[in-house]
């Protein structure tokens, strides 16, 4: 059953086997052995100083989240926009009700206290 | 295969090596956001298919387009859901490390 | 241009429904919000109606994208219902432990549109659309204890192995779209039936299987629904158990019966295998549990393999079979986790060792748990004896060997439903005060022991609906 | 209105029912309202019982085709199961009487049981008892029939054992269970072997299949079948030799005695039997055994009454003797004889047993009729109703008993059965005796100054006058010169027997000899000294039939020695073959795959996403091994 599709089978098989081989010879082969200098971060050989993961406040990840999704839903606008004479009417009212929809997510985060910076 | 021009194969391969790629991420990476990110690359690879074939496959009409763009949002909103997700538990337990997360098992 | 939206009335009144108690949440203040759930449950039972009332104008949307038959009309019946006994059976639960009334109602409400959409999906994309709006909502809900450890936790997994989940189904759909070039899967359909099944479209097959796999939680993709249903609030694991499955199976029937129609010689072994493998994993698991939603979760897992039984032959018999049993099966699951999520409220505890001597704090809340549990093991005279007569009647003479799994296995399930029975009704209750049980939860108990006794002793005429459901899946 | 009584049958059996749930969830602390619901109910569905039956016996076509109207209840391809109505005259007059006599001895019940802690409680079962019983009755296939079969063991299990304190009546209430459990399976077997044999068990149906049942299956197939449904019967009318668990059963509060072990319950065999006359028409030797088994058992009981002392048993005796009566007429093919004599007798034998009842109710439960006496000048209408039940029983005319037992002495003599008819015949002799026996020694003579009898209230004594007037003309519907009954109830075609004077005046005859001698023995003389001469002289005979033959000695002896000593190494080779090895090995099994299938549920994500793709695999290589070809012959070629 090789035609030329298959190739991409074949291939496809090939990275599962790759990835899932990986996690797995890696937990089965890998020493337990772990002494206090190999738990620390390689940085170069010297030790590191402070944490070596810099952290942002999660605010940043809600404004990230909303700016997301208001920024994801313009996708629509566009093809509405361009085709917006041939599309008519009812196209304009569904747009309407879209963009109303998106509004009572703004309202609803803006009552939630997603907009203050805390 | 040897010609230079880009065929469907091309595109199909690709995607199917970032679909690979995210798996392997998905399967490996510890930090719940990277993994997050990984599930991105798979659905990306499922857009370069998508539009791969509309390309080439039914070059008429849009719908492997229109479909990559719901992909689109729609994994746009999934990651949103995750991260809110991944706030919610980092604040509950400082931490997004996966391994971390097993008191529900058996 | 403007389509006749008349046919999806009820998805309209859905999303209607759900935005406005988003709203109502946003101007009723805090404290006052609890009408919300009875607000709900009734319009719920509106749209109900509205769909019985439209129950014999079939037709099709969007250039056949969007199918309104009796098929699609009765998994939308099983949803509303389902969503309405969960949200009289959790508005206790919400206002004790979970708070913010307004968005769980809403989002669940969103959830059953979404499972309503997916059932009458005739496109990849509609029903892509349709499962991720289910999906979403429930991913949210399943997290919905913010402070929970384990709530976030069985969000957390849930989100990345469904969102990886998807990715596969979508990357099958990409690849069936691109051997057939269409995404309407009655045209798919029709193009398999004159063609070779090319590897490709195997592997878009398998991938289909898989991901689809994973919302019915079939072995070996169920890893993720016993921690999601432990984690889960109590309610939401009985929605999940049961709409997020069922609207599942309802895709699951219309890409494969419909769509992969012409080559079922190449699936139909794999499904038969599948199913076995789900019932005896699932069964198997469900043992050795001592918390009652696992326990639950894992004999969801199996009635799962019961309805996989009913896709194997692809015939109207089958449909019927599943249909009939995604029915019952509301009712039982919902009533066996309403009981358990009020017990939580009043103990406190999941553990079943917790249910001693329920019998004696509340006879309903064990008589219904007890007429549950029989039911899914398929214990005469109750629903489930006849909806797997159903189903395994359809592949007695093909696959008489997975008749057997299903027949041995449902005697093991006997085992450890009868060890929960024997713990409410033979031991003594470690404190023995009675435990009230509030009047909308008493409403869904006796609702779910009396639909599952009915449906037992006298399934005529729903199996005539479902026969006729299942001929008007067959007609187009 | 009559139509829609007939139209509405099904009503008749669903009130008492709904009377029941009533009684149960409602009113079961008000104990004046639940009889009242009870009582009711029975005398609603009595009322729509009427008009049916009057429907029914004013339209002759119903004798040919009866009406029956049903609904599918379980529908699948090769399997469809109805519940309905049958009505013709046989069910309209079963429902009429049934109706008539539960309504009756609901009221007397009202009185009887007044008092008694459970009284809520025990309405509740004669409802759901009348609910079943009419079920049984107007079914319209043999599934249903034998559910409700099944209905009707079970509240006469209840109802026996109701005085659940006494040792006696809980071991009663075993007793009659587990002999009927004996009996219903191998009718359960008759009727599977029905529904694979003809594929139906609808009545109408079978009639029509087996009339030409050479299609479907071999005579021996079907004898086997007629034995096997007869088998069931047998033990619900207490046949010999399964009659041992009715006398047993007057355990039960005197009403249940009547009701259910008297005048219907205990009929609902010989019932079947008429309504599956079909069946066993076309099988002598099950028609001879049929015949045979009821003869026998009349005289077999006869003999054990004229010994007993205890007024219940008496009756319950001379109960095990008529309904032999019954078989022995649907033996010769009379369903005619067969049905009037359920008729009559329903009715005398109910008022006998009310009678006895209010009898023990007077004296404070004195059941030993050698104890009684004189009672009749203490309660006149007690008294005088029992002695015309004892004229209607002994067949005196113009009384009920009389043209229902000549009916069946005609049959089996215009049929040739001369040895039936002879002991049919010494049975009538010996009814007569051993019941005016009773008559004499517990009604007349000089009163015991120990008792004090006084007459019941009013609600127990008018049941008793009704059923007495029932007892005395309920017979006059089937006189050899006014052949209603003959025209209206009969299997195959009517047949007028034109009146046999010589078969007439002896029954009279042998009726009267037997209650002169009775007098003689224990009226005439007060010492009653001739009587024990006589004991004393047939000394043997005496204790055989006092011991009832010891039948459930042997019995007893029979299940200690061999059943408890094979159930004993059963249950060894249960403990250590079956429980050790296969149970808890299987269980040990299951369970162990099960824990260790559980460890895989790790609770680690990654690895869950892992298993899923492994999943993926497995699945992709599962498709890759069952192209159409290999699922063809793995499959065993569908499509």
């Amino acid at each position: 059953m090789l035609s030329d599709w298959g190739a991409v089978f074949l291939f496809f098989v090939a990275a599962v086997i790759f990835s899932a081989g990986g996690v797995v010879t890696g937990f089965v082969l890998a020493p337990r052995r772990t002494t206090a200098q190999k738990v620390t971060t390689y940085e170069c050989g010297v030790d590191t100083i402070g944490p070596t993961w810099v952290q942002f406040r999660t605010s940043y990840f809600l404004y990230a989240l909303l700016f997301l999704i208001f920024d994801v839903e313009t996708i629509y606008l566009y093809p509405w926009a361009v085709k917006f004479q041939s599309l008519g009417l009812f196209a304009f009212i569904e747009m309407i009700i879209f963009l109303f929809i998106l509004i009572i997510g703004l309202w609803y985060a803006w009552k939630e206290g997603a907009l203050e910076w805390m | 295969m040897l010609t230079l021009s880009v065929s469907l194969h091309h595109y199909l391969i690709l995607a199917a090596v970032l679909f690979g790629i995210g798996l392997f991420g998905v399967l490996t990476k510890r930090n719940a956001v990277a993994v997050l990110i990984c599930i991105e690359l798979m659905l990306n690879a499922i857009n370069i298919n998508l539009l791969a074939f509309n390309k080439y496959i039914t070059p008429n009409d849009f719908i492997g387009q229109i479909f990559s763009i719901f992909v689109i949002t729609v994994a746009a909103a999934e990651v949103g859901v995750g991260l809110a997700i991944v706030i919610a538990i980092y604040r509950n337990k400082l931490s997004v490390n996966l391994d971390e997360f097993d008191w529900l098992k058996w | 241009m403007i389509p006749d939206l008349s046919l999806i009335v009820p998805e309209l009144a859905m999303a209607v429904l759900g935005l406005m108690v988003l709203i109502f949440g946003l101007i009723i203040p805090r404290g006052s919000r609890h009408g919300l759930g009875w607000f709900a449950a009734l319009a719920l039972l509106g749209v109900t109606g509205l769909v019985l009332a439209g129950w014999n104008n079939g037709g099709n949307l969007y250039g056949n994208l969007y199918v309104v038959d009796q098929f699609s009309q009765f998994f939308k019946i099983t949803f509303l219902l389902a969503a309405f006994l969960v949200v009289l059976g959790s508005m206790r639960y919400v206002d004790r432990h979970l708070g913010g009334q307004s968005e769980y109602y809403s989002i669940l409400i969103f959830a059953t549109l979404g499972m309503m959409v997916m059932s009458s999906a005739n496109d990849f994309m509609t029903m892509y659309l349709g499962l991720e709006l289910m999906t979403i909502s429930f991913i949210i809900l399943v997290c919905f204890r913010r402070l929970e450890a384990k709530s976030l936790e069985s969000g957390m997994k849930y989100v990345l192995l469904a969102g990886m989940s998807s990715a596969v189904l979508l990357y099958g759909l990409s690849l069936v779209y691109g051997i057939t070039g269409t995404v309407v899967i009655s045209e798919v359909g029709k193009i398999l039936a004159m063609r070779a099944p090319l590897p490709l479209l195997m592997l878009g097959v398998v991938m289909l299987v898989a991901g689809l796999g994973f919302k019915i939680s079939a072995v070996p993709f169920h890893m993720w629904s016993p921690d999601i249903y432990e984690g889960a609030p109590t309610p939401i694991t009985a929605f999940l158990a049961v709409g997020s499955k069922a609207a599942s199976f309802a895709i699951l029937i219309r890409i494969f019966v419909v769509g992969m129609f012409g080559i079922s010689l190449n699936w139909e072994l794999l499904l038969a295998i599948l199913a076995a493998v789900t019932i005896i994993v699932g069964n198997l698991v469900a043992i050795p549990q001592t918390n009652i939603k696992r326990l639950l979760a894992y004999s969801s897992i199996a009635q799962a393999g019961y309805i996989l039984v009913g896709l194997v032959t692809a015939s109207q018999d089958g449909v019927k079979g599943v249909l009939f049993y995604a029915f019952l099966y509301v009712f039982a699951t919902v009533g066996a986790f309403t009981v358990a999520s009020h017990f939580y409220n009043v103990t406190g505890s999941d553990e079943i060792k917790d249910y001693a001597g329920l019998a004696q704090r509340s006879p309903l809340m064990a008589a219904v748990m007890v007429v549950a549990m029989l039911s899914m093991a398929g214990i005469p005279p109750l629903a489930g004896f006849v909806g797997k007569f159903y189903l395994f009647m359809t592949i007695v003479e093909n696959y008489l060997w997975l008749a057997f799994i299903g027949l041995i296995m449902s005697m093991v399930s006997v085992y450890y439903y009868l060890r929960v029975a024997l713990v409410m009704y033979r031991n003594d209750p470690l404190d023995s005060t009675p435990i009230a049980v509030s009047a909308p939860v008493t409403v869904t108990l006796v609702v779910a022991m009396a639909v599952t006794l009915f449906l037992g002793i006298y399934p005529g005429p729903v199996a005539e609906v479902v026969n006729n459901a299942a001929h008007s899946f067959f007609m187009h | 209105m009559v139509e829609f009584a007939m139209h509405n049958a099904w009503l008749v059996p669903l009130l008492p029912a709904l009377s029941f749930l009533i009684i149960i969830f409602l009113t079961k602390p008000w104990k004046k309202l639940s009889a009242l619901v009870c009582v009711a109910g029975m005398v609603l569905s009595c009322v729509i019982a009427t008009l049916a039956a009057y429907g029914v016996f004013t339209n002759h076509e119903f004798t040919e085709k009866p009406l029956v109207y049903s609904v599918r209840w379980f529908s699948m391809a090769g399997l469809n199961i109805d519940v309905g109505v049958q009505l013709d005259p046989t069910s309209a007059m079963m429902m009429f009487m049934v109706t008539l006599v539960a309504s009756l001895i609901f009221i007397y019940a009202t009185g009887y049981m007044e008092g008694d802690p459970g009284y809520s409680v025990f309405f509740s079962y004669l409802s759901l008892f009348g609910a079943s019983m009419l079920l049984l009755v107007v079914s319209s296939n043999l599934l249903q029939m034998f559910v409700a079969w099944e209905l009707v063991g079970l509240c006469s299990y209840l109802l026996i054992g109701f005085y659940s304190h006494k040792i006696s009546a809980r071991e009663a209430a075993k007793k009659a269970f587990i002999t009927c459990r004996v009996a219903d399976f191998g009718l359960l077997l008759g009727l599977l072997s029905l529904q694979i044999v003809f594929g139906t068990l609808n009545l109408t149906e079978l009639a029509e299949k087996i009339s030409h049942f050479e299609q479907y299956t071999t005579m021996g197939i079907l004898t086997l079948i007629a034995l096997l449904v007869f088998a069931g019967p047998i033990g619900k009318s207490g046949q010999f030799p399964l009659h041992v668990w009715l006398p047993d059963a007057m355990e039960g509060p005197t009403p249940v005695s009547a009701l259910i072990h008297a005048a219907t319950m205990v009929v609902a065999g010989v019932y079947l039997v008429g309504r599956t006359l079909f069946l066993f028409h076309e099988v002598p030797t099950a028609m001879e055994l049929v015949a045979v088994t009821g003869g026998f058992t009349a005289l077999f009981a006869a003999s054990i009454a004229i010994t007993q002392r205890e007024i219940k048993r008496i009756l319950a005796y001379s109960t095990v003797s008529q309904i032999g009566y019954m078989m022995l007429a649907l033996g010769l093919g009379s369903l005619t004889a067969s049905m009037f004599h359920l008729w009559t007798h329903a009715f005398f034998k109910a008022l006998m047993f009310l009678c006895a009842g209010s009898v023990l109710h007077a004296l404070h439960h004195k059941a030993d009729v050698w104890e009684m006496g004189g009672l009749i000048k203490k309660m006149p209408i007690t008294g005088w109703t029992f002695v015309v039940g004892g004229l209607a029983i002994a067949g005196v005319p113009p009384f009920a008993g009389f043209w229902s037992k000549d009916e069946i002495l005609l049959a089996a003599f215009d049929t040739g059965h001369y040895v039936l008819f002879g002991m049919a015949a010494l049975t009538a002799f010996m009814t007569a005796f051993y019941m005016w026996r009773l008559i004499f020694l517990a009604l007349f003579g000089d009163e015991k100054p120990e008792n004090h009898p006084h007459e019941s209230p009013l609600n127990m004594t008018l049941p008793l006058i009704a059923l007495a007037v029932l007892s005395a003309v309920g017979g006059l519907v089937g006189t050899p010169w006014a052949p209603f009954w003959q025209e209206w109830i009969f299997f195959g075609h009517p047949h007028h027997a034109d009146p046999n004077y010589l078969i007439m005046i002896g029954s009279v005859v042998l009726a009267l000899a037997g209650i002169y001698l009775a007098y003689n023995l224990y009226c005439a003389d007060k010492t009653r000294a001739k009587a024990h001469a006589l004991a004393e002289r047939y000394r043997f005979f005496w204790t055989v039939s006092y011991n009832k033959y010891y039948i459930d000695e042997i019995y007893l002896w029979f299940n200690h020695t061999f059943i408890d000593g094979a159930a004993r190494l059963f249950y060894l080779f249960d403990i250590y073959v079956v429980d050790g090895v296969f149970v808890n090995g299987i269980a040990a099994i299951t369970r162990l795959s099960g824990e260790g299938l559980r460890v895989t549920q790790t609770g680690r994500l990654q690895n869950y996403a892992l298993v899923f793709f492994l999943g993926v695999l497995a699945v992709a290589v599962v498709l890759a091994f069952t192209d159409p070809s290999t699922a063809a012959g793995l499959t065993g070629g569908v499509k």
